[in-house]
């Protein structure tokens, strides 16, 4: 026993010995490029991200992360903001509202933090806007779809903008939905659509505002179901749907659940299109089940035909992160990027201290920007902090892969 | 208080482990019950002590059936130990002894979360009587040691005094000396004297045929789930039909 | 039913005694490994500045310069040599204490690319110590007299105040910003290291027996103080909107624990839908959050809460063992279910319920900055005195007719009923309270956080909770509240770790259920 | 009626495939009494191994009746390396620990497992499409359509069961492990390798769930890391509705949630948005009424 410890503990030894002379022999420098060639004297400022980077979500969330992570560096390399450093620090909110208002305090906290990207989720952005509003911190989503979090509960009849340091770069539910809503019917002549949802907000909000503009057309809604974000094995609602005879089937979740059921309704003979919004493009929802005429209609105008949106794709891919940059990547790239512009607007008169006013001042040049060179074209905030970018495209799964087939403004009437 | 079982029979799937047993427990009288294994001496327990629900016949208490309910049978003074030890054993001697005399303790829920003056006299008083009943049985009253770490005899006397916490007009003791050795056997003897002066029944289950003939008053012989014989010790003892069944069991047990 | 066997230890023989030098040389190794502790302290850990600045405490720094710059992590080697070298029982809490920093920065400083001398050379320090440390023979255990009421107090006031001040320094260490603090998570779990160490060291001199034994003894005065110190907990470095937000749900979920506590510890009835008394009561609290003040809303979903615990435990009078456990997972299941279909309108669905007010007592919103402390610690007091208030019921119902009934039918059921308990009443009763406590808990939730939905109350949180009492101690009254605030507290100190967090949730799960099973804080 | 028919179906298949991993939460639970809610993690890593067979180390082109056999061997080698693993590490330390620690660990593997893979496997943070190894066509009767892959489902599903019941009813092992389920003291005294026998109950449970991870596999097209969570719950709760311990039971349960959750979705009250709550309503109201399931034994109080 005591021999045995005693070996154990000099082969410890040993291996510490080594370690030890080995890192002494090493030496470092520091690395040159991103901080060496800019001024970096005043310091570090830090973009904060929230967003969902375990459990199912994770994909999307490591791709929001990641995609903050590269506009900070991109920034960083042209010196962006003079005078400082930018670093990004995501949070976890595990797609839970309790740990994202934790993780919003911790950043409304600090004074290094300038702005938020996040949450994805609509129900961990109604926990963060409380607990932040009244510190000013801006915060701008890449993926929250609830059109009530800028417009409040009465958003469709009488608007009224909630909190002014909350902004979003997606589409709401009311846009997107209702575009789908028209394609199918007017561009399609689908009569007869069934919905299928999975539960989560988007789903729910955008399956809601799809019926009522179907139904504004003319055409039916001839059943909605909903089935469980953790389920896999959809038969019994698709033979209940297919009872009732569509022509074409909606769904409001994303291509994880998408994709599986339809590839189970051509299972089941089910022969009619799915048709879906930004949750459904995506390769994945191909690979997945996805058959040729299945649809979705996205935000923005098609990535590679925008030159901002492929050379966004271009240096993603560059800096080889682990993980694609998802279906919110290029709306979290704008998204940093309106902070990191507005950030230097503000620092070049005064040295950022994190007081309240300069807080102020950065909500309003957030309020203020506009581009039209976004990773998804126009980026730019109305008086409620809604995108103005209401530029759809609608692609369709041609030859196993997404092809655009028309591109248009929503207006609502 | 008298405890009748009525032609009592129970059978499990198709063994039949009592078979039309009648068993009268008087007031006042230490009742031996013996039997080789087997014989079905701890299923007419368990029938007496409400566990099991006889397949026929009836048990009476004071006359009235008694419902197929230990709790029941418990709050109604028939109280019993058991043939392994059966102990709360992660919980102290005392709070084992006070679980005993649960029935008797008037607690609401209410007092019990503010821990009010009535509470803490019916505390006091419980803790009291337990600390009583360990002495009793020759046990150190601060029962701050956990059941599980007693010795094997100290765990056999916590189980008679949880037992006799609860004001039993029976007591119910199955195999109590089991495992024990002389002076023991002694000892619980000498107890089990003491709990009918305290003008408690005692019913006892043993294969020590000399403890059970020089301690009863009554003794009833069960052989393969039947009432063999009843009656006092020597008639018992110099029964025939007894030491033909009993064969081997008395030779052994001098 | 068997018996449960003391464990049997077996003790190794003591090592037959070398002659001559040997001997000399065995004997030295504790004061040689203390001596080298210290050097190790004092040797440079980093090879270079880092990009990020100097690591925690100019680690670069070189022999034997400045010593009086000895702070930080090194300030806690030097401090735990110098226990080692004086005090002989505190050897083997050292040597883990010295092996945990060591090993932590060493790790950081290997991926940084950094790693120099300092901490190889404590690292073979630290195994030399504890080598040393195990080869002595086991000693009796101390057992310290105890003092007069008025030292007592005296005592108890500065332990509970350095406990305090430990509480604060854990959660501060290392920072609040892994954006301007890149070393944020060596320092905090190095930080871990050296308190385990403290109070190994403690308690191998039997202060910890003795700090316990005097707080049972004046039982009345150390909760005061105690409570007295958890209220004063917003005044310390920790008092930030960051951490205190945090707290205040630790303080929900160790009630909601608390209450699991009563049910799974005390009486035994594995539940695995437990989570859903939260949100009954939090959804209660939310509908009537605009109608009615706070403490009616909130007594309204403990109510609630407490009749859906009736409900939910009646199927226990039938049903045994781990079958309740499954029993229980299916209500949890059909609640989740039924509130992300807002059955009833009650739930708010997918959408949630939003806009609930924060808790106004006489014209004060909770969630404003008040007099210097940030705006959440005001809901951190209420938590405080909300867990102050569970951990009472538990206390008090622990010592009472009903917690022995608990206990008994948890040890053995068949024979409590044979001592006159009326099990099914009684465990109907545990999970009646038990809920009450959860949906109390819950209508705190709903007000700190503003919005109340289903996603809040699936299957994993009710894994978390169990978690949380086994992990402190099922049955004892702090257990709940030490594990609720490890699974809270550790997964936001180490953030970095944020792809692994659930992983190491895992890990830690099976690694504690295998070294102490009968939790942190164990009741016997 | 065509509809009715065809959800019968879709019941009979999620039921087939349901109960090859019941089977392994009866045989464990009838052995050591332990919940192992890692077992539907077990049937998840079987998934991904087959798919990492398919995906890295199988040639692009290779007929089904090629291709599905070494599939099978991969998803059965892992799932019983990782069973073999979790019981020797995690639960065989706890064998004498109050009867929460196992549970909880499980629930720790269980967490564990789903993590790994879904940060150390290529691909798992989003659903991974399955290779379409088997013909991908359909039987087609009227309006009614069953996948091929859902018709082996079928076949195959209650032939391992009575293969496994076979075994445990007749072989050296099988007795051996009805003796220690019955009474683990006395099996130990008649000099019965009680760690030998757990062990194989794992093994036989793992084997089962493999094979069962290749049929859902190929079935539904794709694979995630919370398949086994969701399946195991459904499995647990068809483990005890048919009585927990015995193999026709787990069958019985297990075709018995399919059929409900096939059904409630089309009929019941709610629509498929609470399929899950009928199951679970149903299991409540069973454990109410019979407490030991379909076709388990009461166990009988002891004094």
């Amino acid at each position: 026993m005591r021999t045995k410890s005693g070996a154990a503990l000099s082969g410890l030894l040993a291996i510490g010995v080594v370690l030890g002379t080995g890192a002494c022999g090493a030496s470092k420098t520091e690395s040159p490029g991103a901080a060496g060639s800019c001024d970096t004297s005043k310091g570090t400022l830090v973009v904060g991200v929230i967003a969902p980077m375990s459990g199912k979500l994770s994909a999307i969330g490591l791709g929001i992360r990641n995609s903050v992570q590269l506009a900070v560096e991109q920034a960083n390399e042209k010196c962006a903001v003079k005078g400082y450093q930018l670093k990004m620090d995501a949070q976890d909110d595990e797609a839970n509202p309790d740990k994202g208002a934790a993780a919003a305090q911790r950043f409304a906290d600090d004074a290094n933090v300038v702005g938020i990207v996040g949450s994805y989720n609509s129900g961990v952005a109604r926990a963060i806007q409380p607990k932040i509003a009244s510190t000013k911190l801006v915060q701008i989503s890449p993926g929250n779809t609830d059109p009530a979090l800028t417009r409040g509960a009465e958003y469709a009849t009488a608007p009224k903008r909630q909190h002014e340091n909350y902004f979003r770069v997606v589409g709401t539910d009311d846009l997107q939905g209702p575009y789908n809503a028209r394609f199918l019917v007017q561009d399609e002549g689908k009569k007869r659509i069934a919905i299928i949802t999975d539960g989560k907000a988007v789903a729910e909000n955008m399956a809601t505002e799809f019926t009522k503009e179907i139904e504004k057309l003319g055409a039916t809604i001839v059943g909605r179901e909903k089935v469980n974000e953790n389920d896999s094995d959809f038969s019994s609602v698709l033979t209940k749907i297919k009872s009732l005879k569509p022509d074409a089937i909606f769904t409001g979740c994303d291509y994880s659940i998408s994709g599986p059921l339809a590839k189970q309704a051509k299972d089941l003979g089910l022969n009619v299109p799915v048709s879906g919004n930004d949750g459904i493009f995506d390769p994945q929802f191909i690979a997945l089940g996805g058959r040729e005429g299945d649809i979705a209609a996205s935000v923005g105008a098609p990535i590679d035909k925008l030159p901002t949106g492929s050379a966004f794709v271009e240096a993603y891919k560059k800096k080889n992160f682990p993980e694609g940059y998802g279906g919110f990547g290029s709306f979290a790239f704008d998204a940093a990027n309106v902070i990191i512009s507005s950030i230097g607007k503000v620092t070049a008169s005064a040295a950022w201290t994190g007081a309240p006013e300069q807080r102020t001042a950065l909500v309003k040049e957030v309020q203020a920007y506009s581009t039209d060179q976004g990773a998804n074209g126009v980026v730019g905030f109305d008086e409620y902090g809604d995108s103005k970018n209401k530029l759809f495209t609608v692609y369709k799964v041609t030859s196993g892969a997404w092809k655009d087939v028309k591109s248009g403004q929503f207006e609502a009437k | 208080m008298t405890l009748i079982a009525e032609n009592v029979s129970m059978a499990f799937g198709g063994l039949v482990a009592l078979d039309d047993v009648t068993l009268t427990v008087p007031d006042r009288a230490i009742i031996g019950l013996i039997g080789p294994n087997g014989a079905g001496k701890t299923t007419l327990f368990n029938c007496l002590t409400g566990l099991y629900a006889p397949t026929s016949g009836r048990v009476l208490l004071d006359g009235r059936p008694l419902e197929a309910d230990p709790a029941e049978a418990a709050r109604h003074g028939v109280a019993r130990t058991f043939q392994n030890i059966r102990l709360f054993s992660g919980m102290s001697a005392l709070e084992n002894v006070l679980v005993g005399r649960h029935t008797r303790i008037k607690q609401g829920l209410m007092s019990a979360l503010f821990h009010g003056p009535a509470f803490r006299r019916s505390e006091a008083e419980a803790v009291e009587r337990a600390r009583a009943e360990l002495a009793f049985v020759g046990l150190d009253p601060a029962g701050d040691t956990p059941a599980r770490s007693l010795s094997y005899g100290d765990q056999r006397r916590l189980e008679i005094a949880r037992a006799l916490a609860g004001d039993p007009a029976v007591l119910m003791l199955d195999e109590p000396t089991a495992g024990m050795n002389g002076s023991e056997t002694t000892a619980i003897r000498t107890l089990i004297g003491a709990i009918r002066d305290r003008g408690i029944t005692v019913v006892v289950i043993e294969h020590d045929t000399k403890f059970i003939f020089s301690l009863c008053d009554h003794v009833h012989v069960l052989v393969r789930g039947r009432m063999l014989v009843s009656g006092p010790p020597e008639a018992v003892r110099t029964d025939p039909r007894v030491i033909e069944a009993y064969l081997g069991t008395t030779e052994c047990s001098k | 039913m068997t018996l449960d066997r003391p464990p049997v230890r077996h003790r190794k023989p003591a090592a037959p005694e070398l002659p001559g030098p040997a001997a000399v040389l065995l004997r030295l190794r504790a004061p040689a490994a203390a001596v080298l502790v210290l050097a190790g302290a004092l040797l440079p850990w980093a090879s270079v500045v880092l990009p990020g600045g100097a690591y925690p405490d100019l680690a670069t720094l070189q022999f034997f310069d400045a010593p009086h710059l000895v702070t930080g992590f090194r300030l806690h080697l030097v401090l735990l040599g110098l226990a080692a070298a004086l005090l002989p029982r505190a050897r083997k809490p050292a040597a883990i204490g010295v092996i945990a920093i060591a090993l932590v920065h060493m790790a950081f400083l290997t991926g940084l690319g950094a790693l120099s001398i300092g901490g190889p050379v404590t690292l073979a320090a630290g195994a030399l110590l504890l080598w040393a440390a195990r080869a002595e023979p086991p000693r009796p255990r101390m057992e310290l007299k105890t003092p007069p009421p008025a030292v007592a107090w005296l005592v108890l006031l500065v332990a509970f105040a350095a406990l305090l001040w430990l509480v604060s320094a854990t959660l501060t260490a290392g920072g609040q910003s892994r954006a301007t603090n890149p070393y944020g998570g060596a320092e905090f779990l190095a930080f871990l290291g050296f308190g385990l160490a403290v109070a190994g060291v403690l308690s191998a001199y039997g202060v910890l027996a003795w700090i316990s034994a005097m707080s049972e003894r004046h039982r009345i005065f150390s909760i005061a103080v105690l409570l007295g110190c958890a209220l004063m907990l917003p005044f310390t470095q920790a008092g930030t909107g960051y951490w205190m937000t945090v707290a205040s749900s630790i303080g929900v979920y160790a009630a909601t624990a608390i209450g699991l506590n009563i049910v799974v510890g005390l009486a035994g009835l594995l539940d695995l839908g437990y989570v859903a008394f939260l949100g009954i009561g939090a959804f209660t609290a939310a509908n009537l959050a605009h109608a009615v003040p706070f403490p009616v809303a909130a007594l309204a979903g403990a109510v609630t809460a407490g009749v859906f615990g009736v409900v939910v435990g009646s199927p226990t009078l039938r049903v045994r063992g781990d079958y309740l456990a499954i029993v229980t997972l299916a209500f949890g299941e059909i609640f989740f279910r039924a509130a992300q279909n807002d059955i009833g309108g009650l739930t708010g669905g997918a959408n949630s319920i939003p806009g609930i007010p924060p808790i106004n007592v006489l014209g004060l919103a909770f969630n404003e900055p008040v007099g210097g402390l940030p705006g959440g610690s005001r809901y951190y007091m209420i938590s405080v005195l909300m867990v102050a208030g569970a951990m009472a019921v538990l206390a008090n119902l622990r010592r009472s007719r009903t917690g022995r009934a608990w206990l008994a039918i948890r040890e053995d059921e068949d024979v409590a009923r044979a001592m006159g308990v009326r099990t099914g009443r009684a465990k109907i009763v545990a999970f009646l309270v038990g809920a009450t406590l959860a949906g109390l808990a819950g209508a705190v939730f709903a007000h700190k956080l503003g919005t109340v939905g289903y996603e809040s109350f699936d299957f994993s949180e009710s894994v978390t909770l169990l978690a949380a009492v086994v992990l402190g101690g099922m049955g004892t009254v702090p257990g709940a509240v030490v594990g609720a605030s490890l699974l809270f507290v550790l997964p936001e100190k180490l953030r970095e770790f944020s792809d692994y967090r659930l992983m190491l949730f895992g890990l830690a799960l099976i690694l504690i259920m295998r070294f102490r099973p009968q939790g942190l804080v164990s009741s016997s | 009626m065509a509809t009715l028919a065809q959800q019968i179906v879709n019941g009979l298949v999620l039921g087939a495939l349901i109960g090859l991993i019941a089977l392994g939460y009866t045989m464990v639970y009838g052995i050591i009494k332990l919940i192992n809610f890692a077992h539907g993690e077990v049937f998840m890593v079987g998934a991904f191994g087959a798919h990492f067979t398919s995906a890295y180390l199988l040639p692009d082109a290779m007929p089904w009746y090629a291709a599905l056999p070494v599939l099978c061997v991969a998803a059965v080698a892992v799932s019983v390396t990782v069973a073999v693993l979790m019981e020797r590490l995690a639960y065989r330390p706890l064998r004498d620990a109050h009867s929460l620690a196992p549970l909880i660990t499980a629930l720790g593997v269980s967490i564990l497992l789903q993590e790994v893979v879904r940060v150390f496997y290529p691909g798992a943070t989003a659903p991974l499409p399955f290779p379409r190894v088997f013909v991908d066509s359909q039987l087609t009767a009227g309006s009614l359509i069953v996948q091929w892959t859902g018709v082996l489902a079928v076949a195959v599903s209650p032939l391992l069961a009575a293969a496994l019941h076979w075994y445990v009813e007749r072989s050296r092992l099988g007795r051996a492990m009805r003796a220690v389920a019955e009474d683990p003291d006395t099996a130990r005294l008649m000099g019965i390798d009680l760690n030998r026998v757990i062990l194989a109950t794992f093994v036989l449970g793992a084997v089962l769930a493999g094979l069962g991870a290749v049929l859902y596999g190929i079935h539904y097209g794709q694979i995630d890391t919370t398949m086994g969570f969701q399946n195991g719950i459904f499995a647990f709760t068809a483990a005890v509705l048919g009585g927990i311990g015995s193999i026709r039971g787990a069958m019985l349960g297990a075709f018995c949630i399919g059929m409900v959750k096939s059904l409630a979705g089309q009929y019941a009250w709610g629509g498929a948005q609470y399929d899950y709550v009928w199951v679970f309503v149903l299991l409540i109201l069973v454990l109410m009424f019979r407490p030991q399931g379909f076709l388990g034994r009461l166990e009988r109080v002891r004094a």
